[in-house]
């Protein structure tokens, strides 16, 4: 080899190493901005809604290969992709249940049409799904909560008496109506969002949010003992004997009941007909 | 017992003299200067015990120099105790 | 440039424009009616096919998965059920056979783009490659697709991927995605001549990759006609792949174009006044083929 | 920080000048728009439903902007249901009439023409030319005839939701100008059967109690009322006394399970019509159990036996009504013997328990307990019914039936006790029925087939005698079919969607519209099925457009003023009426033996002779205020030159003041201007909370206890009235019942609500509910569009197999708000023979996949 070659070769070498070093440079620089892009994209915004059986969210970033299937075979037009530049990753399924809430389907098309178990394909009852939880979040606006007589979310919810329930109170202030509070039952709600939809607000008071939003925990510490009675069936501690008390003639006392009974008085001292006051002497007798 | 009378007026100056209608207003017993404006517009209240008297003031601003004209916008007449009627704001 | 000494002139004023330009054209048709068979449901409600290329459903059964895709999910950590694998088996076979970088060829819609880009650098008169990356930046970024899914738990790399995007964009609506094919766009033209295709594309490698034994493959059967007029060169993706075939550099000697990087485009068929290239299959190694019969294979 | 009274009203003064002004004085007008937004504040009855809920209705620069339930309101105390929230928008469509628009070919009338924009003159010029041709043609016919045997080819269906005055304005023209007895309103759907049931048990229409009941009573028994939805208000004072009252009982009877189920302690689904058989059996079970309040019954009831087999009010020609025994006769419909309480006793004996579960699908021991609740003399038990009842092919006899409860136990007429109709309407009560808007009423309990009556009225307007039209007119159904046969021929609907509300569209009511020989109408805000298939739309002022009046099911008279002008040239259906009697000469309309016995009538218009009369016009322009010196405009006085409603209002309160029927008095106009409404009969300013009963009610003789005046012996008529099969079942081909009705988030046919886009974003479509095994047998799903048909009809709806409505197996149930679904097209015509309301929950019908 002569000098220059060898020089020709050392330049490469080092033309080699430099090459090398930018390119690995610029791809891990590429590799981070992805990363860090994907990483943030993931936080789905609380709005956007999954379709059933979508997977958590750690693995549906995985799992979705972003094919929009489940958006074809939606009847309703419910599903959308997200867009680059929005908020939900790109080209994975959504809805935002404000602007069309998930008519759940018997059949659940979405899921049938995932190729790769995004959506899980172990759903096959509509009602097992859990999109996400509704949450009646502004008391404030929420005009069941002023006494009217609004309950669109809960005529509205396809698990009516389930999904939601009406908790009726007496209303204080007109002192002859009723409350009657739309309140969800997360063991039932599917999170389809149609109580959002139809809430006739010009913002919503109920929301339908991913449940890691919408639920709290209870603690282990504490039970709720009528709770773990009804679960039980009977007293977790054997109930007392019975107790007895002093007392004047024509009251009761019920032991964790009632309270104290006072027995109605009778206009008059006899029956409702001749009969029964002759049976009623002869036991005096 | 006391009486609420206050009346809101509205009075339009001279701009140029607007400074001088304004000192003469604030002469005025009852009468305050709330804001005014450069063009002329002068935002009044005028306190009185009777209306007998709120309607005189009126005249009077009328009738100032340099006054192009006084409205009443707003009115208001009530006897009311003054401790019944404080209010948390 | 004159049209004398445009790619292709002289075949041009022998075989006639069309002639010229057969291949290129059946690529624009293959390119287009399969982006326009996707289209016809959202368009015309005719669900032919439903999906994107990542996967999708044809005529209600025929399930068709990007395997590149389900590298990326495998990487990520999810193991998908068996209608994506078995559609990902169906493509990984077809590409194995027609050679793999058919896909950028003949499926995606970046091609356009890129190949618009070209066209405009070309008439813009920037010389030179620009920027030039070795082919290795495009394995880094590969592996860094893959890299990043493992560690991020999410196919990432379909956040930015200009080719699902652009096909997704025009089935599902685009959001801000033009942007990004604007970005190729205006990098091909302006900053690295075929850049994107040719060096960076991840998807391409991947794809580069699956057909480096594909049994489709372009040969330069009747080199020894070539007037080194140069033009296939000038119109082919990536140059590179030509020279051992047609200058007999290979030890074998072999006139196959070899390497897993040409796209089968088959452009350099198009310019070729000497009918030096034509198609044949990887176990045809025959040199110096009877034109007549070269005539019978092509279309 | 404090701020004192006078500190506050400063700020005010400040901030109003400074707004006058357009200065801006920082901390200022925050504190100014917190006390007075600038906002005008009136009250007014809700445009929907007869609770009548009050609102306060805020106008600001001619546009009501908000409302507000109006916390001083007894009915509802500030409260309101989801369509009362809504007020403000129901006048705001994007579609709102605002210029007449007639057929027309070529800038003529055509009756195949396209709508199009004429002047209210071109209007009334084309709509009065056809009726002229109808009088004369009538006047001709009528020669020689006497006044019950009179006929007449003009007709108007009118509406429990006009004014008090505009209907006592549109009897008027009818009845008194035109001579003719066929204006029937929409009530006639809704609760004729309940005015038939209180006129044949007590002489006397509308309900003895109040709805203080709501809180005095133990238990509540719902006959075919979904009150949950359609009476939200109510349903929410009824939930209170449940939920606070010491063991109060809900009892709630229906085909299907709906709202109301949720809150009952006692659901009775029955098979359709079987709720007769139900009502027998407590009738029954009150007389075996010895609970008979026998001092009350031996008082105050008298036993009528029920002529039976009464047809079903379809066409003549149709089997049914060939078979029938007592439906050729009106007097054999209505007819019926005096019997002994023994004999009546005998009667529903034949309802006994084993044979009533079996026929109406119930288990025996939920009748049982129903009937002990009655049974027992120490509950007292409201009964309330709605549209379950009242359309009903034995509607009557479904009110007479459950007034013989009440009537046996003597729960009726007192806080807490008695049987109570609901109204579907505003002012079913306050308009069509006080006024008496029906084919067969005059006002205040009046009908035309009594001479008295007619010569009673025809002295309070002035009339010449024998004015009055003596054969009670066409009836709703009977109007959409002679409409079809060609017997009636101009026709106005006024203030009502009964293109949409009829039953059976396709066989009756559209055939009838546009029959070329007739001559359609329809006065609406918007743009409905109805004026779809008219020839003439007139654009309308709604709600407080006007200055008016509703009459709730409680007997309230609420009034209100005018809030705001109505859009373009839309003008109050009274306007309209008005204007249009000034095209008639009284000579076109009466016969010369009639104006005879009036010679000064001669050459007047009908707006001299009913309206201008001297007596409407009596009290002259002024200007419209209320306790705040607010000024209110009155479109119609301002036009007319007189205070139109004062005067319409007085003259007809005279109907209940010296008119023959005792206890319809009304107060006096202007009183009704400043409270929040009043419970008629009013005597001497004072209301009437339980009528009949002594010490409430002051037309009750003193020591008299109980006196049911409608009466001539003051006694009620119990009735014994079999149960008797529907006039459509299900059978092989047509295997479900259909059940029509209502949902809370829209009102009627939804031309207000679904223009309201909250509303209708909270039920957009109809749906049709039906049980998860009848739409798996037919290859249904949750969602599918299925098709429902009849021997009448077809239409698609989606399916739903969840929600707010569950029906049991064999039963369908479809809303009929929904304009794009008519699921009248599907219904029968089938009536009550003696109320004529149509059985709109009750055909046959077939659901099958949609192609």
């Amino acid at each position: 080899m002569t000098e220059t070659s060898q020089k020709a070769g050392a330049m490469n070498r080092r033309q080699f190493l430099s090459d090398t070093a930018k390119t690995a440079c610029g791809v891990s620089l590429f590799g981070l901005g992805l990363g860090m892009y994907s990483q943030q994209a993931s936080s789905l915004p609380p709005l956007a809604i999954r379709p059933p059986g979508a997977l958590a969210e750690d693995q549906f970033a995985s799992a979705c290969i972003r094919c929009g299937l489940c958006v074809r075979d939606c009847p309703y037009d419910t599903l959308k992709l997200g867009r680059f530049g929005g908020d939900v990753l790109t080209g994975t399924p959504y809805f935002i249940a404000r602007d069309v809430p998930c008519e759940m389907c018997e059949d659940i098309p979405c899921v049938k049409a995932c190729p790769t178990g995004a959506l899980d394909p172990e759903l096959d009852d509509i009602d097992d799904a859990r999109m996400g939880l509704a949450a009646l979040i502004d008391q404030e606006t929420c005009l069941n909560f002023q006494g009217l007589r609004c309950e669109v979310c809960y005529r509205i919810c396809p698990l009516i008496e389930d999904a939601i329930t009406l908790d009726l109170q007496h209303n204080q202030r007109s002192g002859s109506h009723a409350y009657f509070i739309p309140t969800v039952h997360s063991d039932a709600c599917t999170g389809c969002g149609k109580c959002e939809r139809a809430c006739v607000l010009p913002e919503a008071a109920i929301k339908v949010m991913p449940r890691k939003l919408a639920k709290g925990k209870s603690a282990e510490h504490y039970r709720l003992g009528w709770e773990e009675k009804q679960k039980a069936g009977e007293s977790l501690v054997n109930p007392d004997v019975e107790h007895q008390y002093n007392l004047p003639k024509g009251v009761q006392y019920d032991h964790g009941g009632k309270g104290l009974i006072k027995e109605k008085v009778d206009a008059v001292p006899f029956g409702g007909n001749a009969l029964d006051t002759l049976k009623q002497h002869k036991a005096e007798l | 017992m006391n009486t609420i009378n206050v009346c809101g007026v509205l009075v339009f100056a001279r701009p140029e003299l607007l400074k001088a209608v304004h000192e003469k207003l604030e002469e005025e017993e009852g009468v305050e200067v709330h804001a005014a404006t450069e063009d002329g517009r002068l935002v009044v209240t005028v306190e009185k015990e009777d209306q007998q008297q709120t309607a005189d003031m009126l005249h009077r601003i009328q009738a100032m120099d340099h006054v192009i004209s006084a409205s009443m916008v707003y009115q208001y007449f009530d006897q009311v105790s003054e401790n019944e009627w404080e209010m948390a704001s | 440039m004159t049209p004398t000494n445009m790619p292709g002139a002289d075949r041009i004023a022998d075989a006639g424009w069309l002639k010229a330009h057969e291949w290129l054209l059946l690529r624009r048709v293959s390119q287009l009616s399969i982006l326009g068979l996707f289209l016809l449901g959202p368009l015309a409600g005719i669900w032919f096919v439903k999906g994107n290329l990542s996967s999708s459903l044809t005529l209600e059964f025929l399930t068709l998965t990007d395997p590149y895709v389900l590298l990326q999910s495998l990487f990520a950590g999810h193991v998908m059920q068996s209608t994506a694998i078995t559609g990902a088996l169906i493509v990984l076979a077809f590409y194995m056979l027609v050679g793999g970088r058919v896909y950028c060829s003949w499926v995606c819609p970046i091609n356009i783009v890129t190949d618009a880009a070209n066209w405009l650098r070309k008439r813009l008169d920037i010389k030179g490659q620009g920027l030039r990356f070795s082919i290795k930046t495009g394995y880094w970024i590969f592996a860094m697709t893959l890299i990043v899914a493992s560690l991020t738990h999410s196919i990432a790399w379909e956040l930015v991927n200009p080719v699902s995007m652009l096909y997704r964009g025009v089935l599902y609506g685009m959001g801000t995605a033009w942007l990004i094919i604007l970005a190729i766009f205006l990098f091909d033209v302006f900053v690295s001549r075929r850049g994107w295709c040719a060096h960076l594309c991840p998807v391409g490698i991947f794809y580069g990759l699956l057909g480096s034994k594909s049994v489709l493959r372009v040969t330069a059967m009747n080199r020894e006609q070539c007037n080194d007029c140069m033009d296939c060169f000038f119109v082919c993706p990536e140059p590179q792949v030509i020279k051992p075939a047609l200058k007999v550099l290979t030890d074998d000697k072999n006139p196959l174009i070899q390497s897993g990087r040409c796209t089968n485009c088959a452009r350099c068929i198009d310019v070729c006044n000497q009918n030096v290239f034509s198609f044949t299959t990887r176990f045809n190694k025959q040199d110096g083929m009877h034109l007549q019969k070269q005539k019978e294979i092509m279309p | 920080m404090k701020l004192t009274r006078r500190d506050f009203v400063k700020t005010n003064a400040i901030a109003a000048t400074a707004a006058a002004a357009g200065v801006t004085i920082p901390g200022i007008n925050s504190a100014y728009a917190k006390s007075d937004d600038k906002i005008r504040w009136d009250k007014a009855p809700c445009r929907f439903c007869g609770t009548g809920c009050s609102v306060l209705v805020g106008t600001k620069e001619g546009k009501i902007v908000a409302t507000q339930g109006d916390p001083d309101a007894p009915v509802n105390k500030g409260l309101n249901c989801i369509k009362g929230y809504f007020l403000s928008k129901i006048m705001y469509g994007k579609d709102r009439l605002t210029t007449p628009l007639l057929r027309m070919t070529n800038g003529e009338y055509d009756k195949e023409g396209e709508f199009t924009p004429v002047s209210w003159d071109k209007a009334f010029d084309v709509m009065a030319e056809k009726w002229k041709v109808s009088l004369a043609k009538d006047m001709e016919n009528n020669k020689g005839k006497a006044a019950n045997e009179l006929t007449s080819s003009v007709g108007m269906f009118g509406s429990g939701q006009w004014t008090v005055w505009e209907g006592y304005a549109a009897s008027k023209l009818y009845k008194a100008g035109f001579r003719s007895n066929h204006i029937d309103p929409n009530a006639r759907h809704c609760m004729a059967s309940a005015v038939a049931g209180f006129v044949r048990t007590f002489g006397s229409d509308e309900p003895m109690g109040v709805y203080d009941d709501l809180e005095h009573a133990d238990a509540f028994v719902l006959w075919g009322s979904n009150m949950a939805e359609m009476h939200p208000i109510l349903w929410s004072r009824l939930t209170d006394r449940r939920l606070t009252g010491d063991d109060v009982k809900v009892a709630v009877l229906s085909t299907f399970k709906h709202r109301c189920y949720e809150l009952a302690d006692l659901a009775l689904t029955f098979e359709p019509q079987t709720d007769l058989a139900i009502l027998n059996y407590i009738a029954n079970y009150i007389i075996q159990s010895g609970n008979v309040n026998k001092d009350f019954v031996s008082k105050h009831v008298n036993f009528r036996l029920g002529n039976p087999d009464i047809g079903y009010g379809l066409r003549p020609d149709h089997p049914l009504e060939v078979k029938a025994k007592n439906n050729k006769k009106r007097k054999d419909q209505i007819g019926s013997k005096e019997i002994t309480f023994e004999e009546f006793a005998e009667f529903v004996s034949d309802y006994d328990l084993e044979s009533t579960a079996k026929l109406t699908k119930v288990p025996a021991e939920k009748i049982k307990a129903l009937a002990e609740l009655y049974a027992d003399p120490n509950r007292k038990v409201v009964s309330y019914w709605t549209m379950g009842f009242n359309q009903h092919t034995r509607g009557t006899w479904a009110n007479n039936m459950v007034y013989n409860i009440h009537l046996l136990t003597g729960k009726i007429s007192e806080p807490g006790n008695g049987p109570f109709s609901l109204t579907g309407q505003p002012s079913a009560c306050g308009t069509a029925r006080e006024v008496g808007t029906f084919s067969h009423r005059l006002p205040a309990d009046l009908v035309v087939a009594k001479e008295p009556h007619r010569k009673f009225s025809e002295k309070v307007w002035k009339l010449p005698e024998g004015t009055l039209n003596g054969k009670v007119g066409y009836h709703a159904v009977l109007q959409n079919r002679m409409l079809k046969d060609g017997k009636l021929n101009a026709y106005w609907v006024m203030c009502n969607n009964n293109m949409q509300a009829a039953a059976n569209m396709n066989e009756e009511g559209l055939p009838g519209y546009r029959n070329p020989d007739n001559f359609i109408v329809v006065s609406d805000p918007y743009p409905t099925v109805t004026a779809m298939a008219a020839d003439l739309i007139l654009p309308t002022a709604m709600w407080t457009e006007k200055e008016g009046a509703y009459g709730n099911a409680e007997r309230r008279t609420q009034f209100w003023r005018e809030q705001v002008s109505a859009p373009g040239e839309a003008k109050s259906d009274l306007w309209q009426m008005v204007e249009f009697s000034k095209r008639f000469k009284v000579e076109e309309v009466w016969p010369e033996e009639i104006l005879a016995k009036m010679p000064e009538y001669r050459g007047k218009t009908l707006n001299d002779i009913l309206y201008e009369n001297g007596q409407v016009n009596q009290y002259p322009a002024q200007q419209v205020t209320d306790s705040d010196n607010n000024v209110y405009t009155n479109h119609e006085m301002d036009d007319f030159g007189f205070y139109i409603q004062k005067g319409l209002f007085e003259e007809y309160r005279r109907f209940g003041t010296e008119g023959p029927k005792k206890g319809h008095d009304l107060g006096e106009f202007d009183q009704y201007h400043k409270v929040r409404g009043m419970r008629w009969p009013v005597v001497n300013g004072k209301e009437t909370l339980w009528r009949y009963r002594e010490g409430y009610d002051p037309f009750v003789k003193a020591g008299a206890e109980v006196e049911f005046y409608g009466k001539p012996d003051g006694k009620a008529w119990a009735f014994a009235l079999p149960y008797e099969p529907p006039a459509e079942s299900p059978d092989s081909e047509y295997d479900l019942w259909l059940s029509t009705g209502r949902v809370l988030e829209h009102w009627h046919s939804g031309s207000m609500t679904r223009r309201v886009p909250e509303l209708y974003r909270s039920f957009p479509d109809a749906l049709l509910y039906m049980h998860p095994k009848d739409a798996k047998k037919r290859g249904l799903k949750r969602g599918m569009t299925a098709k429902i048909e009849t021997r009448r009809g077809e239409i698609t709806v989606r399916v739903e197999t969840r929600g707010r409505n569950r029906p049991p197996e064999g039963l369908v149930f479809v809303p009929w708000f929904d304009a794009s679904r008519l699921v009248n097209k599907l219904t029968l015509d089938a009536t009550c023979p003696i109320s004529k309301e149509t059985d709109f929950k009750k055909c046959a019908c077939k659901v099958v996949r949609s192609a």
